[in-house]
């Protein structure tokens, strides 16, 4: 493991994988396999970073956004937080990290329970381990409310009275009411209009200055990716494929897989030259995983090499691990 | 211009019939679409982009959505008023159309070949005597699905995402149509996908010769795919004209503040250009312009009265009273 | 448009398929369709054991001694019969030259047969020969018959069993004898579908008079209404247990006739359950006053459509007739003060049992009548219907000493084949179906059952209907009465008989 | 498309007064008030007989005012009396009967669902085992076995129907805990008894409802069939079931003992099947946009 | 698809077991049957005997567990009754049922699917609402009460049909309608509702996108589609039709099944109500297994 930096890392994974078992086939005759949803993925993130993680459906993504909650406990690795073990911990340090660490999903309408009014919604982690009075509780939810943008008046109301966005900040706000110290952000803006996402990024970039957060965001778009992470990992089926500092990421993208990605990303500058696709054919499957680099069987630069070993993740530059055979020569 | 257009929709106007009252989807859209034109319809959700299409096709929700006002003039002739049965020679023959998710857009219990064959059953084309097996064959060929022979006895749930788009476009060029609605044909698609998709309706269009209507929210693909664009919002086409014209220059604010919003990597620490509030409510829309509310070259006149098209002699237009279209150019 | 169409369609197809042409129930000249209720458990007459067999079965079988339509014993396949002045020994001569359906011979042996058969396989034939120690034949045509103990109910019984061929059964085996039951009635059996018919078709080497129905289809109609709807529809020539709502309908119509036989078996009866004295009823002034309670006679003309009888205890050709007898008259002022007596002035609450499942119908309305009649004196009455097992169980508890019984029950009073056998069976102590216990009641019976001279008998008897009619261990709301409806082209005479519905072809004439 | 469906989601949920079930409400209202009113509201005794009045045709068709709006009975009682009484009889077996299913079916559901295990290999085999058996036949063999009246029709009519709830819910519990504001709530740390109480149940109970009005009128149905049968309620207390189950002795003669309390059977079957057509076009998202 | 349907028939033996129980414990606490077994005039002996005979003098699981061994040898016991092999009994009055069960079952399908395509393809109208109306009215009136009405006025009244028994296909017609009402009310509405959500669909679009016309979207691309779940309703109330023949056959005198149980129910006839219920049980567990099997025709992603 090369040290990222002089600070300790806020979160870690070491080796973690997740693997499923899955039932192939009809009933009975079936096989037993196993889906390789996260395979040996290691990564810290720095206090007060934001660490994105790329890829496309079926990389494992979504996955790593579960185990770092704990709605997964790993099959192999461990996830460390503050240097403890999540998967160790006794229930009332349980408690703590559920308050240290939230999260933001994708579908707003799906994340708020559409029975429950908006004040209770913002104000439910509060009442979960918290001794409060009512009062404390509807300030604090005011607070927030006022803190992400939001008229008062939603409190009152139900989850479908509002737009996409405002759902949205009412997540977050529900995520943000106990002061945690890192959001996991899993496509918190994908299925936003353009002009709302703006919204709701910049109000993430600002709560993360005024509270000092540490973000975890999950993404198939990198361009929102690019615009919020100061560190980016890009993942594919199930493992990092390649790690280190988003500007360095853009400019030099090591992997072929990351090059297909920003080729591939759509531009809207009608100067730009656009190349046909550089790979061709889409993602495998988790449960028949090919020999050697998974995803040798797409890459335009395969070698020989590629189908036999699966590559590890090595520093190619300062700050900027990469599992490749092209750069796995040190030179 | 001196040649017709394939097809020239004017002024067109879907009213969705709710309880609470009438639904302006679509007021009174205009534009033309040239023989060999790719054009970009962008919108956010709601905009109205898709009720263009479906109200071209004739295919809106039957009850309380109804075309009520203009025309849709294709091959010369006004395609709202003709027959039913002969509205239905025109679709999938003459107007194909590729919807957003391939997975809900292919019928699950019949195999794909016999879901393109039919396109060949339905539309008997007499120039070609072949069997309709040979010519499913060479149409998923065309669409760059490997081994069609086996591919096509398989059903929809055996193929991926991007080959299941494949066939839908596969259904659609079996008809030959001039014209291609493509309404968001790659929401669902990952990046690279959408990427490999893309390049291939391109290809097809050309090589076909047919116009392209692509309706999505994302002006990076405009910008890689058509030649035109149009916005709209909230039911109207705010501004159209070159894809590189208008997203270099601008001439609606809206059009601007879209393009503004975009994240782009590097940004970090940058604050994106934000549209504040949301999309008006089209029951109760606010008076004048209807983005004037969230404008930020808002002036009195704009709380008013509606801007009008002002359009110059290449086919690009502007509905805003802020900016003059031959200011933006000079 | 196309999709009015297939409206029009889908409503067309409801059309056609109800309009179809009818079935004709065009009988035959001399044949007849008869609607039964129930079916019989069993077609082999010598193991029947259920009211229900001897509907059908009393065509194609025959017990040794008849009853004309009029209810009294005639000569049948016994010629005559003699029995000793100790009522200990009964002597039977057979009739000569009368075969089975199978065309064997009738003789001594089949009868000696179908006792032993009958005794071995059916519980009823088992206790009607109960009291029979020995049965021999003294020579083909004549057999003996040797009581234990006198035993006045046996003739009348018409000898325990309905009579099968022993050398049928031994040529033919088990099985078939059971599926092709052969007898010497005025009938053969040709055909019984389980669920829908039996069929038969005259006999014409049958030893008794001439018979004009040639075939006849009994089919099994459970469902009353249907029973009924049959006869309106011409599907049936006769149906019997027509009921009583229905008669007035054919009554007023030209088109049927109306047969109505007083069977006064059942007893439809207010039964007390008395072992338990801490309930009021076993003060018999508290029976009493309940008897005077209800007007009887109004039940039965407006709940019963007037149909079914009232006596008070026999009917007037059974032995011991007592004319001076009346039934409980209403008179709820009486009742009142002999509630009042007993220390009820105020009533008390009770539970009334009756069964809402079975072959008695309209229960439910008359325990309706008798629970406001009840109420008028202050009695508080629930009803408590029951199915018809739950209800047998609940009368069978009533006898036990911590019992709070009191139901609406088929008893049993007069149309018995001796008043004897119902005094017996239903007042006894540990009578089969007896819930009450008066031991001076037990010797008395016990007396006139072993007295075979009937005018001593009729005395005792007597007795023992004043001793009912002042202990009140149960009191008479009506007596049965069947109804036939059969339709103008024929005319039916039923026979007066122990069982209801049974219908005796021979009885069958055309107009 | 978008506008359309944003538009009428939108114009649907804020218009809720405006689309009450006013036709099953129409025909509910009445019955609803006879079952809780009942005999303050009737007109006689619907116990009191009158022989002398006895089958007498509704008044007012032999112009004899409206003495007796729906005729008498065989013993002289008032059938329009008795409609309204039996109104409580049929209502107290659907809703107390059908309640106990939903309750039982409820958490059966809740618990297979989200908890899964053997705890739900118990109750769905429980379920599959009673499901094999027609209803008809398991009410029967209850009855037969139980006995008779009031309760036991409800008892019969509680087991005869909690397996519809326990299966429905128990398929809704398994999509709703798949929910994000489900997983949410893990993420927040609430314990499953709050999970399933504030985030599931809220979210399931819309099914049970819908399932709940269909059986309303089945329950009705079910007491007439058993009646029918000789094993429904047993008077004093009066049922429509069991009105009409003794009624058809009078079919050809007097046609109004099993009219009325039929029609007062079919309008509250057809009202309760019309509300939960209601709060199925409603409350069934699948179904919302049908 | 051997081992799907293998362990699918484990399941169902496991449900007849369950089924066995139930209906062993409710008839054991029924009260004595021998009062209803045996005439009123039986002797106190013969009733004991029968008890013995019946095996009621050992104890319930021990019961229980002699009736399971007889009945996986296929035996029954002897109606008490019927004096016959209960099993056989009970198979000589299935055909009858079945017979009725399915021209009930067939108009009820061709009713309730016709109507309900229709009711979707008209949604909004009139009809649409006139169809649902009838149909639910077909729900709301209880079988007893249809079958007297149908009896009195087609038979009775206008003299088309025989009223009861069983012979001609005529004879079939009004207990079958009698009972198709229900279940043709019920697939209706399932169908329509059914038909809509797949009228919903994108690929309903898109076959309307290729030129298709509305009743070749309706019948080709929608019906097999909207037949999923309809199928497995379909299934349910061929299964429950013959059960349900309780009520049915009381009215017409149709000699099946239903009408055998509800004798022998009350009649206490434990072996025959045993051997019955077991059968419709399993009659119930095939269809269903059927009924899956049919899906995996009907819809080609699921494969067994």
């Amino acid at each position: 493991m090369s040290e990222t930096g002089d600070l300790i890392p806020l979160l870690e994974l070491r080796g973690v994988t997740k693997y499923y078992p899955v039932k192939v086939g009809g009933f009975l005759k079936s096989r037993r396999c196993l889906l390789k949803a996260v395979d040996g993925a290691d990564c810290s993130v720095l206090p007060g970073e934001s660490f994105g993680i790329a890829g496309e459906s079926g990389s494992g993504k979504t996955t790593m956004g579960r185990l770092v909650l704990r709605l997964e406990k790993p099959t192999d690795g461990e996830v460390l937080f503050a240097g403890q073990d999540i998967a160790q911990l006794p229930s009332t340090e349980l408690a703590e990290y559920r308050m240290s660490v939230q999260a933001v999903f994708q579908d707003a309408s799906g994340s708020l329970n559409p029975r429950m009014r908006i004040k209770d919604i913002v104000a439910e982690p509060l009442r979960i381990h918290m001794r409060m009075s009512k009062a404390e509780i509807s300030e604090r939810c005011r607070t927030i409310v006022e803190q992400v943008g939001l008229p008062q008046r939603v409190l009152e109301g139900f989850p479908h009275e509002l737009s996409g966005g405002q759902k949205q900040r009412v997540a977050i706000a529900r995520a943000m009411i106990r002061k945690p110290r890192m959001l996991l952000l899993d496509e918190p803006v994908s299925a936003l209009d353009v002009s709302v996402r703006a919204q709701v990024l910049n109000l993430l970039s600002d709560m993360q200055e005024k509270f000092g957060l540490t973000y975890m965001m999950i993404s198939h778009d990198l361009g929102t990716l690019g615009h919020v992470s100061t560190t980016l990992a890009v993942m594919y089926l199930g493992r990092i494929v390649e790690v280190g500092r988003t500007e360095e990421l853009y400019e030099r993208p090591l992997h072929p897989y990351t090059q297909a990605l920003f080729q591939a990303m759509p531009v809207p500058d009608p100067t730009r030259v656009k190349r046909a696709p550089s790979i061709r054919g889409e993602i495998g499957s988790a449960l028949e995983l090919p020999q050697g680099c998974r995803f040798a069987p797409r890459c335009p630069r395969r070698m020989p090499v590629c189908t036999e070993l699966n590559p590890t993740l090595v520093e190619a530059a300062p700050r900027h691990r990469v599992a490749c055979h092209l750069h796995h020569d040190p030179s | 211009m001196q040649y017709d257009p394939v097809l020239s929709v004017r002024n067109l106007e879907t009213h969705c019939f709710t309880p609470k009252g009438v639904l302006k989807a679509v007021d009174g859209v205009s534009f033309d679409l040239h023989s060999g034109q790719s054009m970009g319809l962008v919108g956010e959700s709601g905009s109205g982009k898709s009720m263009v299409c479906n109200s071209i096709i004739r295919l809106l929700p039957r009850h309380g959505v109804r075309t009520v006002g203009g025309q849709v003039i294709f091959s010369g002739r006004d395609i709202l008023g003709i027959s039913e049965s002969e509205m239905r020679r025109v679709r999938g023959r003459e107007i194909g159309m590729i919807l957003q998710d391939p997975l809900m857009s292919l019928n699950p219990v019949f195999t794909v070949g016999n879901q393109v064959g039919e396109m060949y059953r339905l539309h008997p084309q007499a120039e070609d005597g072949r069997p309709i097996h040979q010519r499913v064959l060479d149409v998923l060929r065309k669409v760059a699905i490997p081994s069609p022979e086996q591919r096509a006895r398989q059903y929809p749930f055996q193929f991926s995402g991007g080959m299941r788009q494949r066939t839908v476009a596969a259904i659609a060029l079996a008809g030959r149509p001039k014209v291609l609605i493509a309404d968001e044909p790659t929401t669902s698609l990952d990046v690279t996908i959408q990427d490999q998709f893309l390049c291939l309706l391109k290809e097809l269009q050309e090589q076909e010769g047919m116009c392209l209507i692509l309706v999505t929210h994302d002006l990076g693909i405009v910008a890689e795919t058509c030649d035109n664009v149009a916005v709209m919002y909230a039911g109207r086409i705010v501004e159209v004209g070159p894809v590189r014209e208008v997203l270099m220059r601008p001439a609606h604010p809206y059009t601007e503040a879209l393009l503004r919003a975009i994240p782009k990597p590097g940004g970090r620490g940058t604050r994106l250009y934000q549209i504040d509030g949301e999309p008006p409510n089209l029951l109760d829309p606010p008076p004048g312009c209807p983005f004037q509310p969230r404008c930020a070259r808002a002036m009195p006149i704009c709380a008013r009265t509606t801007p009008p098209m002002k359009a110059d002699e290449n086919g690009r237009a502007a509905a805003c009273w802020a900016s003059d279209i031959e200011e933006v150019r000079a | 448009m196309h999709t009015r169409r297939e409206f029009l369609m889908s409503t067309a197809a409801a059309g056609a398929l109800l309009a179809m042409p009818q079935a004709t129930n065009a009988a035959g000249d001399r044949s007849l369709n008869v609607a039964i209720g129930d079916e019989p458990t069993t077609i082999d007459q010598s193991i029947a054991w259920t009211g229900v067999d001897y509907t059908t079965a009393e065509n194609y079988a025959e017990y040794l001694i008849q009853r004309s339509p009029a209810g009294e014993l005639v000569p049948g396949l016994a010629e005559r019969w003699t029995l000793s002045s100790d009522g200990k020994t009964l002597d039977l001569f057979l009739r000569r030259g009368v075969k089975f359906h199978s065309g064997d011979d009738f003789t001594a042996q089949d009868v000696i047969f179908s006792f032993e058969r009958g005794r071995a396989k059916s519980s009823t034939v088992k206790s009607r020969l109960s009291s029979v120690a020995k049965i021999g034949a003294v020579d083909t045509h004549q057999v003996r018959v040797e009581f234990s103990k006198p035993d006045v109910t046996f003739v009348p019984n018409r000898c325990a069993a309905m009579i099968s061929s022993k050398s049928y059964f031994e040529r033919v085996g088990e099985a078939e004898f059971g599926k092709k039951p052969s007898g010497t009635g005025p009938f053969r059996f040709t055909e019984y579908k389980p669920g829908e018919y039996l069929d038969v078709e005259r006999f014409d080497g049958y030893w008794g008079g001439p018979v004009q129905v040639e075939k006849a289809r009994f089919s099994f109609v459970a469902e009353e209404t249907t029973r009924v709807a049959k006869m309106q529809a011409g599907e049936a020539d006769l149906i019997t247990s027509c009921p009583y709502f229905a008669v007035k309908g054919f009554e007023g119509n030209s088109s049927y006739n109306v047969v109505k036989l007083s069977l006064y078996h059942p007893t439809m009866s207010i039964v007390f359950g008395t072992q338990n004295p801490k309930v009021p009823w076993a003060d018999k002034r508290v029976r009493r006053a309940m008897a005077h309670a209800i007007d009887c006679d109004a039940i039965i003309k407006g709940v019963l459509f007037g149909i079914p009888d009232r006596l008070a205890f026999l009917a007037p050709y059974e032995v011991g007739y007592d004319a001076d007898l009346k039934p409980f008259a209403y008179d709820p002022a009486t009742a009142k003060k002999l509630l009042a007596e007993a220390g009820y002035a105020d009533g008390f609450p009770m539970k009334l049992s009756y069964a809402v499942t079975g072959r008695v119908q309209m229960n439910n309305q008359v325990a309706e009548a008798i629970a406001s009649y009840f109420e008028a004196v202050g009695i508080k009455t629930q009803l408590a219907g029951e199915e018809w097992g739950a209800y047998r169980n609940a009368y069978n508890a009533g006898k036990e000493p911590g019992a709070q019984y009191v139901g609406l029950f088929t008893h049993g009073r007069a149309g018995a084949v001796d008043p004897t056998y119902n005094f017996s069976l239903f007042f006894q102590t540990g009578g089969p179906i007896s819930i009450y216990s008066n031991p001076k009641l037990d010797e008395l019976n016990a007396r006139a059952k072993a007295t075979a001279d009937n005018a001593e008998r009729a005395e005792l008897v007597k007795q023992l209907v004043r001793m009912v009619q002042d202990e009140v261990p149960s009191f008479p709301v009506y007596n049965n009465v069947a109804v036939y409806i059969t339709s103008k082209r024929i005319k039916f005479t039923p026979t007066k008989n122990f069982n209801f519905d049974l219908v005796q072809l021979k009885d069958v004439t055309f107009v | 498309m978008n506008t359309v469906t944003n538009g009428l989601a939108w114009a649907r949920l804020g218009s809720g007064w405006r689309r009450l079930p006013i036709f099953p409400v129409i025909l509910l209202a009445p019955m609803v008030i006879f079952g809780i009113l009942g005999t303050h509201i009737a007109p006689y005794d619907p116990g009191a007989t009158n022989p002398v009045n006895a089958l007498k045709p509704p008044s007012w068709l032999i112009g004899e005012g409206f003495s007796h709006l729906f005729g008498t009975d065989y013993l002289g009682r008032d059938v329009f009396s008795r409609v309204i009484a039996g109104a409580r009889a049929s209502l107290t077996v659907s809703v107390v009967g059908v309640g106990i299913a939903g309750c039982v079916g409820i958490c059966a559901g809740l618990v297979s669902g989200y908890f899964g295990g053997w705890a739900e290999t118990i109750l769905m085999r429980l379920v599959d085992i009673q499901m094999s058996m027609p209803p008809i036949l398991l009410a029967l063999l209850l009855s037969a076995s139980l006995g008779t009246g009031l309760w036991m029709v409800i008892f019969v009519v509680a087991v005869v129907f909690w397996t519809n709830y326990a299966r429905v819910l128990r398929g809704e519990v398994l999509s709703v805990r798949q929910r994000d504001y489900v997983v949410m709530a893990r993420v927040l740390g609430c314990r499953s008894h709050t999970i399933l109480r504030r985030h599931i149940l809220p979210n399931v109970i819309d099914s049970a409802l819908v399932v709940a009005s269909l059986q309303l009128g089945a329950a009705v149905i079910l007491e007439a069939s058993l009646s029918f049968l000789g094993l429904g309620v047993q008077p004093p207390a009066i049922a429509w079931g069991k009105m009409i189950a003794e009624a058809k002795l009078y079919l050809a003669t007097a046609w109004w003992l099993p009219f009325f309390p039929g029609l007062a059977l079919v309008i509250t079957v057809l009202g309760a099947n019309m509300l939960g057509d209601w709060l199925r076009d409603r409350l069934d998202p699948k179904l919302r946009n049908s | 698809m051997l081992t799907f349907t293998l362990k699918r028939l484990a399941i169902g033996l496991l449900c007849l077991v369950g089924v066995s129980l139930i209906i062993f414990v409710a008839m054991r606490v029924s009260g004595d049957p021998t009062l209803l077994l045996l005439p009123d005039d039986a002797l106190p002996e013969d009733r004991h005997a029968m008890r013995v005979q019946l095996g009621l003098d050992l104890p319930v699981p021990v019961q229980f567990g002699v009736f399971l061994e007889n009945a996986f040898l296929g035996d029954f016991g002897n109606s008490i009754r019927w004096k016959m092999p209960a099993m056989s009994l009970v198979l000589s009055r299935l055909p009858a049922t079945l017979q009725l069960a399915a021209l009930a079952f067939l108009i009820a399908a061709v009713f309730g699917l016709l109507s309900g395509v229709a009711a979707a393809r008209l949604r909004g109208t009139v009809y649409d609402s006139l169809i649902r109306f009838v149909m639910t009215l077909g729900l709301a009136l209880p079988v007893f009460w249809i079958g007297l009405m149908l009896i009195m006025t087609v038979s009775v009244n206008m003299g088309l049909l025989p009223t009861s028994g069983r012979g001609t296909f005529w004879h079939m017609l009004l207990p079958a309608v009698t009972m198709a009402l229900n279940p043709a009310a019920a697939l209706s509405r399932l169908t329509r509702s059914s038909m809509l959500n797949v009228l919903g669909t994108d690929y309903i679009k898109l076959a309307r996108v290729k030129g298709n016309s509305d009743s070749r979207v309706v019948w080709k691309h929608g019906l097999r589609n909207a037949s999923i779940p309809v199928v497995t309703l379909a299934g349910i109330q061929l299964a429950n039709m013959i059960g349900n023949t309780v009520v049915v056959e009381t009215i017409f005198a149709w000699p099946g099944t239903g009408k055998l149980i509800i004798d022998a129910i009350l009649a206490r006839d434990f072996p025959v109500v045993q051997a019955a219920i077991c059968l419709i049980a399993a009659i119930y567990i095939g269809l269903n297994l059927l009924v899956d099997l049919l899906y995996g025709v009907l819809d080609p992603q699921i494969r067994y």
